[in-house]
C-alpha cells in the first residue's frame, strides 16, 4: 500500500464528503434556529472540529500517514491553545477597566458607582 | 519500511523507531510533501495568530458587535435568509475538496486526463469562490456601509477583522487555483509521466488546507 | 515511495552550472548561498555596529554632535536593534552557518530544494534593501519607535518616521519572514528527510541540532510577527484600529477607536521570546562542537544537550510575557510567566556546565576558536544570570527599562552568539576556502572583542541599579544617582568605540587569509564530523564525489582509550580507530 | 614568566572573574536608597544575587583552572567519559532547588504588588506627550469617567466624532457624570503625597505607551492608552523626588520628567485645598473673545499643546505664560523681544531661533492669515 502512496478506495471520500455537507447543513441550522450563549458556541464547536477532523484524516490522509507524522504536524498547534486562552483571559480585564473607567461607549450614560471589579483589592 | 508500518507495535514505538532511525524520519513521506506539511504547520500559526487577534479584540469592545447572521443574510424569494451566500460559498468549497482528493487518487492510479479535469474543476470551483467573497465584499462596502476602517453598526474592528481575514484567506485561494491550473497543465502535458504523481497529493494538501481554515472562519467569524 | 529512501545522489542528479553567473550568483550550492549570507549579513552589520558607536558617543557627551538631534538616535536605537537581531543575528546563523554545515553535517548533496533556497537568499537581501531604504532622504527617515514597534507611538506624530520610516520596517520585515520561511523549510527537511545513511538524529552534530530547533521555532514563531505586521501597516494606511484605542496625538483627536495596543505587545513577543533563542541555540550548538573538538574530548552529556534543546525550545513559547511584566497587562500572569521563566533555567543551566564539565580532564588546544567558544560560555554565565534576574516578576520591577536590560541581552543574545559567530567562522573558514586564517590577528582581535565588551557591558548592568533609564536621548543631572555614573558613560563609550574599530582587524583577516592564508589541508582541527571527510577541500558542488559517506558513531569520538589518534571520524566503522 | 605566558588564557579568566567581584564590591553605584514599603523587592533582589554570584564565580573560576590544569600536551590524553548521570542528576536537582528559592520569595511579593490594601487612597496619573497630569477623586473618593471623544454619530457617510481631550477640558472628563465634579485636578507636572498612607496609583494615558517611574519607590507600571492600570505603595520618608517615563514615548521621551513630593498629612492636605476640582475649572473658564477663542481652537488642533503649556511649567518647548512681550535668551547667548515678528518668525522658521535650553524639535507651520491672527490674539492673552 504504502509504496504506491496514498491510494484508497473512492467510496470513503464519497462519504467523507456527504458527510462534510451533512455537518455544514448542521451547522447552519445552529445558527438559522437562533441557538443562544453556550449551547450555541459548544455545537458551533463540535461541528467545526468534526469537519475539520474529516478533513485531515480522510482529504490529507491523515489517517494512513505513520504516527510519527501525525504527532509532528498535530502537536505544536498545542502551544496556540496557550496563547489563546490567556488573551482571553486578559481581554476580559480589560474590558472590565474600560466599562469602569470610560464608562462604556457613544453618550454619557448614568453609571453604577465604580465597583474596581476590574482591578482585584 | 512498508512493513514496518503494517506491523502491530504500538505507535509510540514507531515514533520512536521512526526519530532514531537513518536517512528519513517520516518513513514514505517524499521531500515535497514533508516540506509542504511543515509549510502548512507554520501557515497554521498565522491563521491561528489572525483568528485570536480577532477574538482579543471582540472581547475587549465596549461597542456592540453586529449580528452577523443579519449582515450577511441575503433576500431570497422576498425573505431574507440568514448566511445564504456564505452557506453557497462553504459547499462550494466543500465540494472543491472532494473534486481535489478524486484528482490526487486518479493521479496514483496515472489516469492523466482524469486528474486533469478534476484538478481543472477544482480551480474553476476555486475561481467562483473567490468571485463570490467579491460580491459579499461590494455588498458590504456599498450597501451597508462598512469599510476596513469603520462600521455603522457597531465596533469599527468588526469590518477590519473581516476585510482583514477573509481577504488573507481569498489570497490563499487564488494562489491555490494558480497552482492547481499549473500543475494540472503540467501533468496533462506529461511532466511527471516517468515519475511518480505526487505533485498532486502535495497540491492537494494545500488546497484542503484552505478548506480547513475557512471551516475555522465560518465558525468564528460568520457564526459565534 | 521507494525512492524517499534513497539519500540524494540516486534520487535528484545535481546539473552543475556552466557559467560564472550560475555558480556565483544566481548559485543554488548551499555553499555559495551560506557565502552570499554571510557576506551581506555582515555588511548590514556594520551599520548597526556604526549606528552603536554614534549613540554611544551621544550619551557619554550630549554635547559634542550637535547635528545628531533626538530623531536621529531614536532612529539609530531602533535600526541597530532590529539589525543586530533580524538580518545579522538570525541570518548569519541560520542563512550562513544553517546553510553551510546542514548539509555537510547531515552528509547529503545540498539542500533539499536547492532553487528554493537560493530564491530564500534573494529574498533575504530584497529585504534588506528595504529596511535601508528608510535613509533614503525625502522619506521622514527609519522609524525611531525601537526595535519593539509598540503602538501607537511607531504611528503617532511624535515619533520620527511615523509615515514611511515605519512602513519601510514593516515591509522589509514581511519580505523577510518569507526569505526566512524559504530558507527555513529547507533546513528542516534536509534535516529530517535528507541524511546519509547511518546518521541518526542521535549522531548529528550538536550544531545541527541547535539548528534543526532553531529553525522549527523560527518557522512557529515568524507568522506572530507576520501577521502583527500586516494589522499595523493597515492601521497605518487604512485607518484600522487594531491597536489603536480612541487617542490625543500632538492636540489632534484621532479618528481610531477601539483598539488594543497589548494585543500587539503579546503577538510580538509571543514572536519575540523564541526569537531570542532562534538566536541563542545555533550559537549553544556551534559552541559545543568547538569544545568539544579543541578540548580533545567528547561532549559531556550528549543525550542532554540534546533534550535541553528541545525542551528550551518547547517552553520558549510559553514565557513570552516575562517581557511584559510592568506593560500593565493583567497582573495574574506575572506568577505564570516568572514560573515558566526560571524553569527554563534548569536545562539552561545544565547546558552550561555540561560545557564546563567538557573541560575537565580533557587536553585542552587553546586555538582561536576555542578562545572564542570560552569567552561565549563566560559572557553566556554573565547574561544568564541576569537573566534570573529579569525573569523573576517583581525583580524585574525595579530593572525593567533601565540600563540593567540593556547589558542583560547584550551579554546574552548580542555578545554571546556574535562571540560564537566569530568561532564558528574561524573553526570552518578552512574548510569554506581551503586556507587558514592568521593567528597573530586572531588572537588580538579575540582579546580585544572578549575583554573590550566585558568592559562594556558588566559595569553597565551598574547603571542599571542605580536606575538609569535605557533610551534616554540624554541624562540630565538626576537626584537619585551619584554623578560618577556619567565616568561610567564615558568609559563605556570609549572602549566601544575602540572595540568597533577593532573588528576592521577581524574583517581584513578575513579578505588577508582568503590570498595568503596558510594552506590548510582536509582536516586542520582532527575534528571527526562529516564536513571534514569531504574528498575536496573547498568542497565541490555535491559536497561527496561518487558516493555518499556512510556514517558509523556520533561525532564526538575524541580521545578514544586504545585508538591511535585522538580523533575518530564518524565514516570509520565501529571497532576500527582510523 | 614562561609559565604565566603559556597560561595566559586561564589567567585572564580568572581575572575577569575576580575583577568581576572586586568591582561589585568596590563600586559606588547601587540601588538608590528605598523610600517605600517594597523593602522586599530589595531584599529578592539580594537572594537572586547571592545564588547568581556564587554560581558565577564557582563556574567561572572551575573553568580557569581546568584552563590551567588540562592544556594540551602531546603526550596528554583527555578521559573518554560521554555521560555521568549521577552527576548530572545532582546538579539538576541543585540547579532546581537554587531556583526554587529565588522564585518563591518572588511570587510572595508579586502577590502583594498586585493586591491592593482596601485602605489605600487613589491617585490617577494621566500621561501625555510628554509631560503628566494628575487627579484626586475629590470628597466622594470617586474618579469620574473620562473620554477622549464626545458624541459619537456612526451613518453611512462616516463616523463622526468631537474630541472631548481639549485646553479647556484637559483631563477629557465626560460631561454629566456626577462623580467628576468634585474630581481634583493638578495640570501640572507636580504631585504631592502624603506620608505613610497606602496610595495606589491609576494609571491613564492620552496618547501613547508611557511608564510611571520614581526610582525610589522602586514600583513601576506601564500606562497604556485605551485602558487603566494600576501599582501601589506606602511611601516612607519625606522628601523630592524625581518622576521619570520609562517606557519609549517619541522624540522627546527623555523629557518627560516630573516631581513628587512626600509630605506630612498636614503639608499634603494644604497643598490639596489649594487646587482646583472640576467643577471649579468649569466655572473659572469665563468666555473667551470669538477670536482669542478660535486662537485656543487653532492652538489645540495644530497639537500646539503637546509641547507649550499656558502655566508657566516648561515641557517640550518654551511655555507661554507671560511670553508675549518678554526678553527671550536665545541659544547663542543673544537675547530679543518676543514681539510679534519674533514669535511670526518662530512659528514659520521655528529653528532659526532658539530659546536657550529648548532643542531643534518643533517643525516649520503654515496657517492661513486668519488663523495666525487668531493665533496671534490668544497668544496675547495667553501672556496676561
Amino acid at each position: 500500500m504504502a509504496e504506491v502512496g496514498q491510494q484508497h478506495p473512492i467510496k470513503v471520500y464519497f462519504l467523507v464528503w456527504g458527510l462534510l455537507f451533512v455537518f455544514s447543513i448542521a451547522s447552519y441550522m445552529v445558527d438559522y434556529f437562533e441557538f443562544k450563549e453556550h449551547l450555541r458556541w459548544f455545537l458551533i464547536v463540535v461541528f467545526m472540529l468534526l469537519k475539520a477532523g474529516f478533513i485531515v484524516a480522510v482529504f490529507m490522509h491523515m489517517k494512513w500517514e505513520r504516527p510519527t507524522l501525525i504527532t509532528a504536524i498535530l502537536v505544536p498547534p498545542l502551544v496556540l491553545l496557550v496563547l489563546m486562552y490567556l488573551l482571553a483571559f486578559e481581554a476580559d480585564y480589560a474590558w472590565a477597566s474600560r466599562i469602569v473607567y470610560f464608562g462604556g461607549e457613544v453618550d454619557p450614560i448614568p453609571l453604577p458607582p465604580p465597583t474596581h471589579a476590574a482591578v482585584p483589592h | 519500511m512498508a512493513e514496518a508500518a503494517q506491523t502491530n507495535q504500538g505507535p509510540l514505538t514507531t515514533i520512536v523507531d521512526d526519530w532514531s532511525s537513518d536517512v528519513t524520519t517520516f518513513k514514505a513521506v517524499p521531500w515535497g510533501k514533508a516540506m509542504m506539511w511543515i509549510f502548512l504547520l507554520s501557515d497554521t500559526f498565522i491563521f491561528t495568530s489572525f483568528l485570536v487577534s480577532y477574538m482579543a479584540v471582540r472581547m475587549t469592545q465596549t461597542d456592540a458587535w453586529p449580528y452577523p447572521s443579519e449582515v450577511f443574510s441575503l433576500e431570497a424569494f422576498g425573505t431574507p435568509v440568514p448566511l445564504l451566500l456564505i452557506a453557497i460559498m462553504t459547499f462550494i468549497l466543500i465540494t472543491s475538496s472532494g473534486t481535489m482528493a478524486m484528482a490526487v487518487n486518479m493521479g496514483y492510479r496515472k489516469r492523466k486526463v482524469a486528474v486533469f479535469w478534476l484538478m481543472f474543476a477544482t480551480a474553476m470551483l476555486g475561481a467562483s469562490f473567490v468571485g463570490m467573497q467579491a460580491f459579499e465584499w461590494t455588498k458590504l462596502i456599498t450597501g451597508e456601509g462598512v469599510k476596513a476602517w469603520q462600521n455603522p453598526m457597531g465596533a469599527p474592528q468588526f469590518g477590519s477583522f473581516f476585510f482583514m481575514i477573509t481577504g488573507f484567506h481569498g489570497l490563499h485561494v487564488s494562489a491555490g487555483v494558480a497552482y492547481l491550473l499549473i500543475v494540472a497543465i503540467r501533468v496533462l502535458r506529461g511532466k511527471y509521466d516517468n515519475t511518480s504523481f505526487e505533485i498532486v497529493e502535495i497540491t492537494g494538501l494545500y488546497w484542503h488546507f484552505v478548506d480547513l481554515v475557512w471551516v475555522f472562519i465560518f465558525a468564528f467569524f460568520y457564526l459565534w | 515511495m521507494a525512492t524517499a529512501e534513497i539519500p540524494y545522489q540516486e534520487t535528484a542528479p545535481l546539473h552543475h552550472p556552466k557559467t560564472w553567473i550560475g555558480k556565483y550568483v544566481f548559485s543554488q550550492d548551499h555553499k555559495v548561498i551560506a557565502v552570499q549570507y554571510g557576506i551581506t549579513a555582515i555588511a548590514v552589520g556594520l551599520v548597526a555596529l556604526f549606528l552603536s558607536d554614534l549613540m554611544r558617543i551621544q550619551i557619554a557627551y550630549p554635547e559634542f554632535m550637535d547635528w545628531f538631534v533626538e530623531d536621529y538616535y531614536y532612529q539609530a536605537i531602533t535600526m541597530h536593534g532590529m539589525i543586530m537581531v533580524i538580518y545579522l543575528l538570525t541570518a548569519f546563523l541560520l542563512g550562513a552557518f544553517g546553510n553551510f554545515t546542514v548539509p555537510l553535517m547531515c552528509g547529503a548533496r545540498d539542500m533539499v530544494f536547492p532553487f528554493v533556497n537560493m530564491l530564500s537568499y534573494w529574498v533575504y537581501l530584497i529585504s534588506v534593501i528595504i529596511l535601508l531604504l528608510g535613509y533614503i532622504p525625502g522619506l521622514g527617515g527609519p522609524t525611531g519607535a525601537g526595535w519593539t514597534l509598540y503602538p501607537p507611538q511607531t504611528i503617532t506624530e511624535g515619533t520620527p518616521g511615523a509615515d514611511w520610516g515605519i512602513m519601510t520596517m514593516l515591509a522589509s520585515l514581511a519580505v523577510f519572514i518569507v526569505a526566512f520561511t524559504m530558507g527555513g523549510l529547507n533546513y528542516i527537511t534536509t534535516i529530517l528527510q535528507a541524511r546519509t545513511r547511518g546518521m541518526s538524529l542521535m549522531r548529528m552534530p550538536l550544531t545541527v541540532w541547535g539548528i534543526f530547533v532553531a529553525t522549527f521555532l523560527g518557522l512557529l514563531a515568524f507568522p506572530a510577527l507576520f501577521v502583527s505586521a500586516i494589522m499595523m501597516i493597515l492601521d497605518l494606511k487604512i485607518g484600522t484600529s487594531f491597536f489603536m484605542p480612541a487617542i490625543v496625538s500632538m492636540g489632534q483627536t484621532l479618528a481610531h477607536d477601539g483598539g488594543q495596543p497589548l494585543l500587539f505587545q503579546h503577538l510580538f513577543w509571543f514572536f519575540g521570546h523564541p526569537e531570542v533563542y532562534i538566536v541563542a541555540l545555533p550559537a549553544f550548538g556551534v559552541v559545543s562542537d568547538l569544545i568539544s573538538v579543541h578540548a580533545r574530548k567528547n561532549i559531556f552529556g550528549y543525550r542532554l544537550m540534546v533534550w535541553a534543546l528541545v525542551f528550551i525550545g518547547i517552553l520558549s513559547f510559553i514565557v513570552w510575557a516575562h517581557h511584559m511584566f510592568v506593560a500593565g497587562m493583567h497582573p495574574y500572569f506575572g506568577f505564570f510567566f516568572a514560573t515558566t521563566t526560571l524553569i527554563i533555567a534548569v536545562p539552561t543551566a545544565i547546558k552550561v556546565y555540561n560545557w564546563v564539565l567538557t573541560l575537565w580532564k580533557a587536553n585542552i588546544k587553546l586555538t582561536v576558536p576555542m578562545l572564542y567558544a570560552l569567552s561565549f560560555v563566560l559572557t553566556f554565565i554573565m547574561g544568564g544570570i541576569t537573566g534570573l534576574f529579569l525573569g523573576n516578576v517583581i525583580i524585574d520591577v525595579p530593572l525593567s527599562d533601565t540600563y540593567f536590560v540593556v547589558a542583560h541581552f547584550h551579554m546574552v543574545m548580542g555578545v554571546s552568539p556574535i562571540l560564537a559567530i566569530f568561532g564558528g567562522i574561524y573553526h570552518w573558514y578552512p574548510k569554506l576556502t581551503g586556507r587558514m586564517l592568521n593567528d597573530t590577528i586572531g588572537k588580538w582581535h579575540f582579546w580585544i572583542t572578549f575583554l573590550g565588551t566585558y568592559i562594556i557591558y558588566f559595569p553597565m548592568h551598574y547603571l542599571g541599579f542605580i536606575g538609569v533609564p535605557r533610551r534616554y536621548y540624554e541624562n540630565f543631572d538626576s537626584s537619585f544617582y551619584p554623578a560618577s555614573a556619567q565616568l561610567l558613560n564615558e568609559v563605556i563609550t570609549w572602549t566601544a568605540l575602540f572595540v568597533g574599530v577593532a573588528q576592521l582587524l577581524y574583517i581584513g583577516n578575513l579578505v588577508h587569509s582568503y590570498f595568503y592564508g596558510k594552506p590548510a589541508g582536509d582536516n586542520p582541527w582532527g575534528a571527526n564530523s562529516l564536513e571534514w571527510c569531504t574528498p575536496d577541500t573547498p568542497p565541490s558542488h555535491g559536497n561527496w564525489g561518487d558516493k555518499l559517506p556512510t556514517v558509523h558513531r556520533w561525532a564526538y569520538d575524541y580521545s578514544v582509550p586504545g585508538s591511535d589518534k585522538d580523533f575518530i571520524p564518524q565514516t570509520v566503522p565501529q571497532g576500527q580507530s582510523s | 614568566m614562561r609559565k604565566i605566558l603559556d597560561h595566559h588564557v586561564a589567567i585572564l579568566l580568572g581575572i575577569v572573574v575576580v575583577g568581576s567581584v572586586i568591582f561589585n564590591v568596590w563600586s559606588p553605584w547601587q540601588f538608590t536608597e528605598i523610600a517605600s514599603n517594597w523593602e522586599f523587592i530589595d531584599f529578592t533582589v539580594k537572594v537572586t544575587w547571592w545564588i547568581c554570584g556564587v554560581a558565577f564565580v564557582l563556574l567561572g573560576l572551575f573553568m580557569a583552572w581546568a584552563i590551567w590544569r588540562y592544556k594540551y600536551h602531546e603526550s596528554g590524553e583527555s578521559h573518554y567519559e560521554p555521560e555521568h548521570p549521577v552527576l548530572e542528576s545532582w546538579l539538576t536537582i541543585i540547579t532546581s532547588i537554587g531556583v526554587v528559592i529565588m522564585l518563591a520569595p518572588g511570587l510572595i511579593v508579586w502577590d502583594d504588588y498586585v493586591q491592593v490594601p482596601p485602605d489605600a487612597m487613589e491617585v490617577e496619573v494621566l500621561g501625555e506627550q510628554w509631560t503628566w497630569k494628575f487627579r484626586f477623586p475629590g470628597e466622594d473618593g470617586i474618579f469620574g469617567t473620562t473620554s477622549v471623544k464626545k458624541n459619537v454619530e456612526r451613518g453611512l457617510d462616516g463616523t463622526t466624532f468631537e474630541p472631548n481631550i481639549t485646553s479647556l477640558n484637559p483631563f477629557g472628563m465626560r460631561d454629566g457624570d456626577p462623580h467628576g465634579e468634585d474630581d481634583i485636578l493638578i495640570a501640572s507636572n507636580v504631585l504631592h503625597l502624603p506620608l505613610d498612607r497606602n496610595i495606589k496609583v491609576v494609571m491613564r494615558s492620552k496618547d501613547v505607551l508611557h511608564n510611571f517611574w520614581v526610582p525610589e519607590i522602586r514600583a513601576k507600571m506601564d500606562m497604556v492608552p485605551g485602558m487603566i492600570t494600576y501599582f501601589w505603595f506606602r511611601p516612607t520618608r519625606t522628601g523630592e523626588f524625581e518622576i521619570l517615563c520609562a517606557e519609549l514615548c517619541g522624540r522627546s521621551h527623555h523629557n518627560m520628567r516630573g516631581t513628587m513630593y512626600i509630605d506630612t498629612q498636614e503639608d499634603f492636605e494644604a497643598w490639596l485645598d489649594s487646587q482646583v476640582t472640576w467643577a471649579e475649572m468649569k466655572a473659572g473658564q469665563v468666555p473667551e473673545e470669538p477670536i482669542v477663542a478660535k486662537g485656543r481652537q487653532v492652538a489645540d488642533q495644530n497639537g500646539c499643546f503637546a509641547c507649550h503649556s499656558l502655566d508657566g511649567t516648561s515641557v517640550v518647548g518654551p511655555t507661554w505664560q507671560g511670553l508675549w512681550g518678554r526678553e527671550v535668551v536665545l541659544d547663542d547667548g543673544s537675547t530679543v523681544i518676543a514681539d510679534e515678528a519674533y514669535i511670526v518668525e518662530s512659528i514659520v522658521e521655528p529653528n532659526v531661533k532658539l530659546v536657550e535650553g529648548f532643542g531643534s524639535v518643533m517643525t516649520p507651520y503654515a496657517f492661513e492669515d486668519d488663523e495666525m491672527e487668531a493665533l496671534l490674539r490668544f497668544l496675547q492673552e495667553t501672556a496676561k
